[in-house]
C-alpha cells in the first residue's frame, strides 16, 4: 500500500515534470502551430543561464530570477532573427530550419560554457526529503516541481483562455489578418509569445537541472518526449497537454514498476528482465501510437 | 421525367447545439436540375457536405440510384457517378488545366496504380480532358498552371473536372461564386447546355441564374426545407416570401 | 536518345551528365589517384541518395513528411545481419527479404499513421521510428546496442564479389540509376501523379474518386522499400549495424538531404545527398585553414546554413540549375 | 573532388621546428569531440598531447602526427573517420575509440582491410577479447566484464550480502551487471535495466530499492547518467540507508558535478590518480598543472596508449615497414604504464591490477578518488580462452 502511494506520487511528479518541459511548446507548437525542434536548445541555454547566474549570485533562487528575462531576451532574439520568417512556411521548413537551429545551439554551448557538463545544488530549504508517512521519505525537492508545474498549468491555461493576449494569440494563429485588422500588432504580439515559450523552457530547464544534468544536447532527449506529450493531448489544448502528460508520467512509472514483477507470473525470470525494459521503454510510443490510431488530432484536439 | 437518382431521408446533422441540417428530404431526378437556394447560414453547403460523402449525417439516409449510400466515403460516391464541386475554388494549382482534368478522367479509368507509364502522354486521358476543356470554354488555356488562371475560369475548370468523370448526378455548390456578371453569363451558358444530360442539384445565390435555369428549386431556411417546386411556385409560396425572399426581392 | 542528346544541351542535363559520367568512372579515378578514401565515400553517397530519393516519393511528391524514415535503414540493414549472423549470406534470400521486410512495416506503421495528417504524422512517424530504435536497442542476440558485425557480405552465386570495393561501388551505382529512373517514371505515371495530385488539393482529389489513402499508402510502402534497399547496402558497405543506423538523427538528416538537393526533383535527392557529404568532409578543413583549432566546431556554421536552406532556398540545389517545373508549397 | 586538406592537429613539435624530410609517425585518434560526451573526448585528447610533450615530440627520433577525428557518438561516422584516417591519412597507428559499438563499427577498416593496428584506449566489448580477438588489435585499457568484477570480488569478499543492480538497457549495461554477478554471489533482490540513453527520471527505481531494502546498490551510469543518478539517489534519502557502489559512474569528468554528493562512494578502477607509480605521478602534476583539474582512468589510457606506440617505434627505431615486426614490439608492452605492472595476454588485452577508489575531497577541496584497497591483482579477462590466438 505504501508502496502503491510513493509510485503514484512519483508519476504525478513525473508527470508534473513532464508537464513542465511541454509547457513551453504548448504556446509556441500548440498556439502558434510552430514546429520548433529548437524548442529543447532553449531548454538547454536556460538551464546553462541558470548555472551562470547560480554560479554568480550563490543562491538557486536569484540566480533562477535573472535566468528566466535572459531566456526571454533570448527567445525574443530567436523569434526577431528566424522564427517571424517560419510562420507563413510549411512544416517542413520549419523542421529543417529548427533542426539546424539545435546543431547551432549544442555548439555554442560548447564554445561558450566548455564540453564539460554542470551541475546545480539543491538549495538547503528543498534538499532534504519529507515523511510522507511516518518512515516514508519523499524528496522535498520533488514536492517543488510538483508545486511549480501545477503553478505553470494554472498559469498557461488562465493566460491562454482567460486573457485578452490569450485570446489574440489563439485568434492571430488561425487568422492573422483579421488580428492584425483590429489594430493589434501581431507581429509584436507573436514575439512576445515566443519569448514567452522561452521562459518556461528556461523554468523547465533550470527545474529539471538538480534532478537531471546540465549537458550540452539535454535539449534533445526531452524534446521528443515534449511534442509526444502534445501530440497526445491535442495541439492547442493546454488541458490535453496537461492531461496527457499526468497520463505518460503515471504509465511511465508503473510501466517500471509493475511490469517485471507482471512479466515474471507468466515468463521465465530472465526473459522477464529482458522483456520489461523493453516494454517500459516504448511505452509512451505506444501509448502515442494509440491514442493517435483512435482519434488522429489527440486526445482533446480540434477535429477538422 | 425519370425516377429520383437522389433521395435523402430525413437527414439530420448537429453541430455542438446547432442543428445544420433538420430532417430534410430531397429528391433530385435524372436530367433534372434541381436548384438549393436560401438565406446564408441555412444549412446549404452542409447538406452538399453529407450528400458528397465529405460529411455523415447524425442520422436518415442518402440513396443514390435505389441504393443506400449514407455508409460510403467521398471517393467511394464519385466512382458511383456522383460527383461536386465546391465553393470555394477547389482545383490543383500545381497542375496544368489540362492535367487537372486529365486526373479526374484517370479518377473515372479505373485504379491508378499504374507506376511506370508516363500517364502526361497518355492519349486515353489527354484527349477526353482536352475536349472537356473545350466543353467549358478552356480549350485555348489548356498548358496554363490552374494557380495562373483567373477566378471564372478556375470555376469552368472544376466545372470541367466534375464533368470529365461523367457522373450521373452533379452538386454544384454556388459555381458563380465571385464571377464578374460577364463570366457568370458564360457559366449559365454553360450549365444550360449541360441541362438534361444528367442530374445537377445547383446550390447557388445567384437568383437570376437560378430561376433561368432550374426545373425544381427547393429553399433551405434553418436547416429545413420549407418548399420545393418550379419557379412558379417558388415565387408564389407565401412562405418562402415571408422568410426568404421577403417582399421586394423578387428577382 | 534523342531526348537524351537534346537536354545535354541545358544547364542541368549537362551538369547530371558530367556527374553521372565522372560517377560511372569512380573506382578508376579512386585507383589513378590512388584515394581509396573517395571511393568509400563515394559509395556512401551513392547508398544514400538511394534512400533519399525513396523519401523524396513521400516528401517531394506526396507532401508527407516522415520523420521516421531512418528505420527502413535499420530494417534492411538488420535483414543482412541477422540472416548473416546465422550463417546465411545468399543474398537472393537477403536482400528480397530485406526489401520485403521495410515494404511490410512501412505498410503496417502506414495504414496506422497515415490516418493523421501534418504535424500529427510527421509525430507517429517518428514515434515509430523511436519504437523500432529501442527494440533494437534490446536486442540481445544480434548485439543491442552495440550493433552487429557481419562476418561475409551477401553472396549472389558467384555473380559478383561484393567484397571487391570496386564492384560492390558499380552495383550500388547501378541500383542508384535503377532508383533514380524508376522514381522519375513514378512521378509522371497514373499512381504518381494520384499522390502529387494529392499533396496539391487532397480533398479534390477525393471528390474526384481517388481513395487518396490507399495511394498514399502504396507510396510510404514503395519509399520504405528504397529506404530497406539502401539499408542492406549499408550494411554490406559497413559490414556492421547497430540501433544508431535508425535513430532520429539519422531521420533528420535525410530530411536535410532531400530539402537541400530540391524536394520534388529528379536529382535532387543525390545533389543534396553529395553536398551533405561534401559540407561533412569539408567544412571542418576549412574552418580550420581559416582559423586553427576551429574545425571541430563546424556545426556552428552547418546548423545555420541549414537555417538559411529553409528560409531562402526553398527550391533546393536542383533550382541552382535552372526551373524545372513551377513548383510552390503550402501551408501544413 | 576531396583535396586533401590539412590535417586537423599536428604535434605541437611541428610548429617549433622546421618540417623535417623524414616521413613523421602518424598516429589517428578517434574520440567523441562534440555533443554531450565531448569533455571525455576533451579529456582524452589532452592526455594525448601531454604524452606527446613528455615525448619531446618524437618518436624513434622522427616527428609525431597526431590526426584527432570526432566520432559524434556515432558508430557509421565513426567508421566514416577512421576509413578517412588509414585511407587518406594512411596513419601507422590508430587509437582512441570510447564507445563499444564504435569501435565494432570502425576496427575491421584498421585491422583487416588496411592490416595497421589499432589500439583501444577505452572501449572493450567482449566480442574483441574472444572470438572476434585480432593481431592488429589491442588494448590498453579492459574487458567490460573486468571492472565489476573486481567490485564484486570486493564486495564479496567484504561481507556484502544482498544487492539491487542497475545500468543502462544495453551491451556495456548488461555487461557490467553480469561481470559483477560472475564474483559476487550473496543475493542479489533486485535489477532494473532503464532507457538508455535518455532515462530521465529514476524515481520509480528508488521506491523499489527502498522496498527491497538491499545492504547496497551497484551501478553503472557512466557520463551525464551518473551525475544524474547520484543526484536522485542523493535527493531519494536512500545514501543515509544504502550504500552505493559503481564502476565508471563517479570520476574524474564527473566528479567536478557530483561533487559532495559522490562522497563516500566506493567503485573499482584500474588506473587511480593517486597510484605510486613515477609515470603516474608525472601525468597526474602535469596535467593538472597544465588544466587545474584531474585527469580520468579514459585520459590515463590514453595517455598510455601514445607512450605503448612510443616503445614500440624506439625499439624499431622509427622503422614500421615489417607489419610483424610491428606487431611483436606492441604486443612485448614495454613502457611504463601509468597504471604500473602491464603486460598483454594472448587476446591483446593488458593484464592488470583492479583497485577499489572513494570518492573524497583533496586538500584543496577538490572532489577525487583515491585507492583505499587493492581487489585483484594481475587479472585477466574471462574472454581470452575463446580467443583463437595463443
Amino acid at each position: 500500500m505504501e508502496y502503491l502511494i510513493l509510485q503514484t506520487l512519483n508519476g504525478i511528479q513525473l508527470g508534473l515534470l513532464m508537464f513542465l518541459l511541454a509547457a513551453g511548446l504548448t504556446l509556441t507548437f500548440g498556439i502558434m502551430d510552430l514546429v520548433n525542434l529548437a524548442h529543447g536548445s532553449l531548454y538547454m541555454v536556460g538551464a546553462y543561464f541558470a548555472w551562470t547566474f547560480i554560479a554568480w549570485t550563490d543562491s538557486f533562487v536569484l540566480g533562477a530570477l535573472l535566468a528566466l528575462p535572459a531566456a526571454l531576451a533570448l527567445g525574443v532574439a530567436v523569434e526577431m532573427v528566424v522564427m517571424r520568417r517560419l510562420y507563413a512556411r510549411d512544416h517542413l521548413d520549419q523542421v529543417l530550419a529548427t533542426f539546424g537551429l539545435i546543431l547551432f545551439f549544442n555548439e555554442l554551448v560548447r564554445v561558450v560554457w566548455g564540453p564539460a557538463g554542470k551541475s546545480v545544488a539543491l538549495p538547503s530549504f528543498v534538499a532534504g526529503t519529507i515523511d510522507i508517512m511516518p518512515g516514508v521519505p519523499y524528496p522535498a525537492y520533488r514536492f517543488a516541481i510538483i508545486v511549480v508545474g501545477a503553478v505553470v498549468a494554472l498559469l498557461l491555461a488562465w493566460l491562454v483562455t482567460r486573457t485578452r493576449m490569450g485570446m489574440l494569440i489563439r485568434a492571430g494563429a488561425s487568422n492573422r489578418r483579421m488580428v492584425g485588422a483590429l489594430g493589434v500588432d501581431i507581429g509584436l504580439l507573436f514575439t512576445l509569445v515566443f519569448g514567452l515559450g522561452a521562459v518556461f523552457a528556461a523554468l523547465a530547464g533550470l527545474m529539471a537541472a538538480p534532478i537531471l544534468s546540465i549537458k550540452i544536447g539535454m535539449g534533445d532527449d526531452i524534446l521528443i518526449l515534449a511534442f509526444v506529450i502534445i501530440v497526445i493531448g491535442g495541439i492547442g489544448s493546454v488541458k490535453g497537454a496537461f492531461v496527457a502528460a499526468m497520463i505518460v508520467g503515471q504509465i511511465d512509472i508503473f510501466g517500471r514498476a509493475y511490469v517485471p514483477d507482471l512479466l515474471k507470473t507468466f515468463l521465465s525470470a530472465a526473459a522477464a528482465s529482458s522483456a520489461a525494459p523493453a516494454i517500459s521503454q516504448v511505452l509512451i510510443y505506444v501509448v502515442m501510437a494509440a491514442v493517435l490510431v483512435w482519434r488522429p488530432t489527440g486526445l482533446f484536439g480540434q477535429r477538422s | 421525367m425519370a425516377e429520383a437518382l437522389l433521395r435523402t431521408h430525413r437527414l439530420v446533422k448537429r453541430f455542438g447545439g446547432l442543428i445544420a441540417t433538420d430532417g430534410v428530404s430531397i429528391d433530385v431526378r435524372d436530367g433534372e436540375l434541381h436548384a438549393l437556394i436560401g438565406p446564408n447560414g441555412a444549412g446549404k453547403t452542409t447538406l452538399i457536405a453529407q450528400l458528397s460523402g465529405q460529411q455523415r449525417p447524425d442520422s436518415g439516409r442518402v440513396e443514390f440510384d435505389g441504393r443506400d449510400i449514407t455508409a460510403l466515403d467521398m471517393p467511394a460516391r464519385a466512382r458511383r457517378g456522383l460527383t461536386r464541386s465546391f465553393q470555394i475554388t477547389s482545383v490543383l494549382p500545381e497542375f496544368t488545366a489540362l492535367q487537372n482534368v486529365a486526373l479526374a478522367v484517370q479518377a473515372h479509368a479505373g485504379h491508378s496504380f499504374r507506376f511506370l507509364a508516363n500517364a502526361r502522354r497518355d492519349r486515353r486521358l489527354r484527349e477526353p480532358a482536352f475536349a472537356g476543356l473545350e466543353l467549358v470554354g478552356l480549350g485555348n488555356r489548356a498548358q496554363i498552371l490552374a494557380s495562373s488562371l483567373s477566378h471564372g475560369e478556375r470555376r469552368q475548370l472544376e466545372i470541367a473536372m466534375a464533368l470529365a468523370g461523367e457522373p450521373r448526378l452533379l452538386l454544384l455548390d454556388e459555381p458563380m461564386a465571385g464571377m464578374g456578371p460577364d463570366e457568370s453569363a458564360r457559366m449559365v451558358d454553360l450549365l444550360r447546355s449541360l441541362k438534361g444530360q444528367r442530374g445537377m442539384l445547383l446550390v447557388e445565390h445567384d437568383m437570376d441564374a437560378v430561376f433561368a435555369l432550374a426545373d425544381r428549386i427547393s429553399v433551405l431556411v434553418y436547416g429545413r426545407v420549407i418548399a420545393t417546386g418550379t419557379a412558379a411556385e417558388i415565387r408564389a409560396d407565401p412562405e418562402v416570401r415571408q422568410a426568404y425572399l421577403g417582399d421586394d426581392s423578387g428577382t | 536518345m534523342r531526348k537524351i542528346l537534346a537536354s545535354l544541351g541545358t544547364p542541368r542535363g549537362l551538369v547530371v551528365a558530367v556527374l553521372l559520367l565522372a560517377m560511372a568512372l569512380l573506382p578508376v579515378i579512386a585507383q589513378v589517384l590512388d584515394q581509396r578514401y573517395l571511393l568509400s565515400v563515394s559509395t556512401r553517397i551513392v547508398i544514400w541518395s538511394i534512400a533519399a530519393a525513396g523519401l523524396n516519393i513521400m516528401l517531394g511528391y506526396g507532401g508527407m513528411v516522415s520523420f521516421g524514415h531512418a528505420v527502413f535503414w535499420g530494417i534492411g540493414g538488420y535483414a543482412v545481419g541477422i540472416f548473416a549472423h546465422h550463417g546465411v549470406h545468399d543474398g537472393w534470400l537477403q536482400w528480397p527479404v530485406g526489401i520485403a521486410a521495410a515494404m511490410a512495416w512501412a505498410t503496417l506503421i502506414g495504414a496506422l499513421s497515415l490516418r493523421t495528417r501534418g504535424v500529427y504524422f510527421i509525430m507517429i512517424t517518428l514515434a515509430f521510428a523511436q519504437l523500432v530504435y529501442y527494440v533494437a536497442v534490446g536486442l540481445e542476440p544480434y548485439g543491442a546496442d552495440d550493433g552487429l558485425n557481419i562476418a561475409g557480405r551477401s553472396q549472389f552465386s558467384g555473380l559478383i564479389d561484393l567484397r571487391d570495393r570496386g564492384q560492390f561501388y558499380w552495383l550500388c551505382f547501378a541500383l542508384m540509376l535503377a532508383t533514380i529512373w524508376f522514381c522519375a517514371r513514378l512521378a509522371n505515371s497514373r499512381f504518381g501523379l494520384v499522390v502529387r495530385g494529392a499533396k496539391s488539393n487532397e480533398t479534390r482529389m477525393a471528390a474526384l474518386g481517388f481513395p487518396v489513402f490507399r495511394y498514399r499508402l502504396v507510396a510510404f510502402a514503395i519509399s520504405g522499400g528504397f529506404g530497406g534497399l539502401s539499408g542492406l547496402l549499408l550494411a554490406n558497405h559497413d559490414a556492421y549495424i547497430s540501433p544508431a543506423m535508425m535513430s532520429w538523427v539519422k531521420s533528420g538528416d535525410l530530411i536535410v538531404i532531400v530539402v537541400l538537393g530540391g524536394m520534388g526533383t529528379v536529382f535532387g535527392p543525390l545533389f543534396g545527398t553529395i553536398a551533405f557529404f561534401v559540407l561533412e568532409e569539408s567544412l571542418k578543413p576549412l574552418m580550420d585553414m581559416a582559423s586553427k583549432g576551429t574545425g571541430e566546431y563546424w556545426q556552428i556554421v552547418f546548423g545555420p546554413l541549414l537555417v538559411l536552406v529553409a528560409l531562402y532556398a526553398r527550391g533546393g540545389l536542383d533550382s541552382l540549375l535552372g526551373r524545372g517545373r513551377a513548383r510552390s508549397r503550402h501551408r501544413g | 573532388m576531396f583535396a586533401r586538406f590539412g590535417a586537423a592537429a599536428v604535434g605541437l613539435s611541428l610548429l617549433a621546428a622546421p618540417v623535417h624530410a623524414q616521413a613523421p609517425i602518424k598516429i589517428g585518434f578517434v574520440s567523441t569531440f562534440s555533443g554531450p560526451q565531448a569533455a571525455i573526448g576533451q579529456d582524452m585528447r589532452r592526455s594525448v598531447e601531454l604524452a606527446l610533450e613528455h615525448l619531446g615530440g618524437k618518436m624513434g627520433g622522427k616527428p609525431v602526427e597526431i590526426v584527432f577525428e570526432d566520432d559524434q557518438f556515432k558508430p557509421d561516422v565513426g567508421k566514416q573517420r577512421t576509413e578517412k584516417l588509414v585511407q587518406q591519412d594512411r596513419v601507422n597507428f590508430v587509437t582512441g575509440y570510447i564507445w563499444s559499438n564504435v569501435l565494432l563499427a570502425s576496427f575491421k577498416s584498421v585491422t583487416d582491410e588496411a592490416d595497421t593496428i589499432l589500439i583501444s584506449a577505452n572501449a572493450g566489448p567482449s566480442q574483441l577479447a574472444g572470438e572476434l580477438c585480432n593481431k592488429n588489435f589491442f588494448s590498453t585499457s579492459w574487458n567490460n566484464d573486468q571492472t565489476p568484477m573486481a567490485m564484486g570480488a570486493y564486495l564479496q569478499a567484504k561481507g556484502v550480502k544482498s544487492l539491487y543492480l542497475m545500468a543502462g538497457n544495453y551491451a556495456a549495461g548488461k555487461d557490467m551487471l553480469a561481470g559483477v554477478k560472475r564474483t559476487f554471489t550473496g543475493q542479489i533482490v533486485g535489477e532494473d535495466l532503464t532507457k538508455w540513453p535518455d532515462q530521465l527520471d529514476f524515481s520509480a527505481e528508488m521506491a523499489k530499492i527502498r522496498a527491497a531494502k538491499p545492504d547496497g546498490i551497484f551501478i553503472f551510469y557512466p557520463g551525464a547518467h551518473g551525475v544524474q543518478f547520484v543526484q536522485q539517489y542523493v535527493q531519494s534519502g536512500l545514501k543515509a540507508t544504502t550504500p552505493l557502489y559503481q564502476v565508471f559512474s563517479v570520476d574524474a569528468i564527473t566528479l567536478p558535478q557530483q561533487k559532495d554528493l559522490a562522497l563516500g562512494t566506493l567503485g573499482a578502477q584500474q588506473w587511480v590518480n593517486d597510484l605510486p607509480v613515477d609515470q603516474n605521478r608525472r601525468y597526474v602534476a602535469d596535467f593538472r598543472k597544465k588544466h587545474g583539474v584531474y585527469p580520468s582512468y579514459y585520459g590515463a589510457q590514453s595517455y598510455d596508449s601514445i607512450m605503448l606506440i612510443a616503445s614500440a617505434v624506439e625499439a624499431l627505431k622509427g622503422d614500421l615497414s615489417n607489419k610483424d615486426a610491428v606487431r611483436a614490439a606492441v604486443k612485448k608492452a614495454d613502457f611504463k604504464s601509468v597504471r604500473g605492472a602491464f603486460s598483454f595476454n594472448t587476446n591483446n588485452f593488458p593484464i592488470q591490477n583492479f583497485y577499489i577508489q572513494e570518492a573524497v575531497k583533496d586538500s584543496d577541496g577538490n572532489a577525487t578518488v583515491k585507492t583505499i584497497a587493492t581487489a585483484v591483482t594481475a587479472a585477466k579477462d574471462p574472454h581470452f580462452a575463446k580467443c583463437p590466438m595463443k
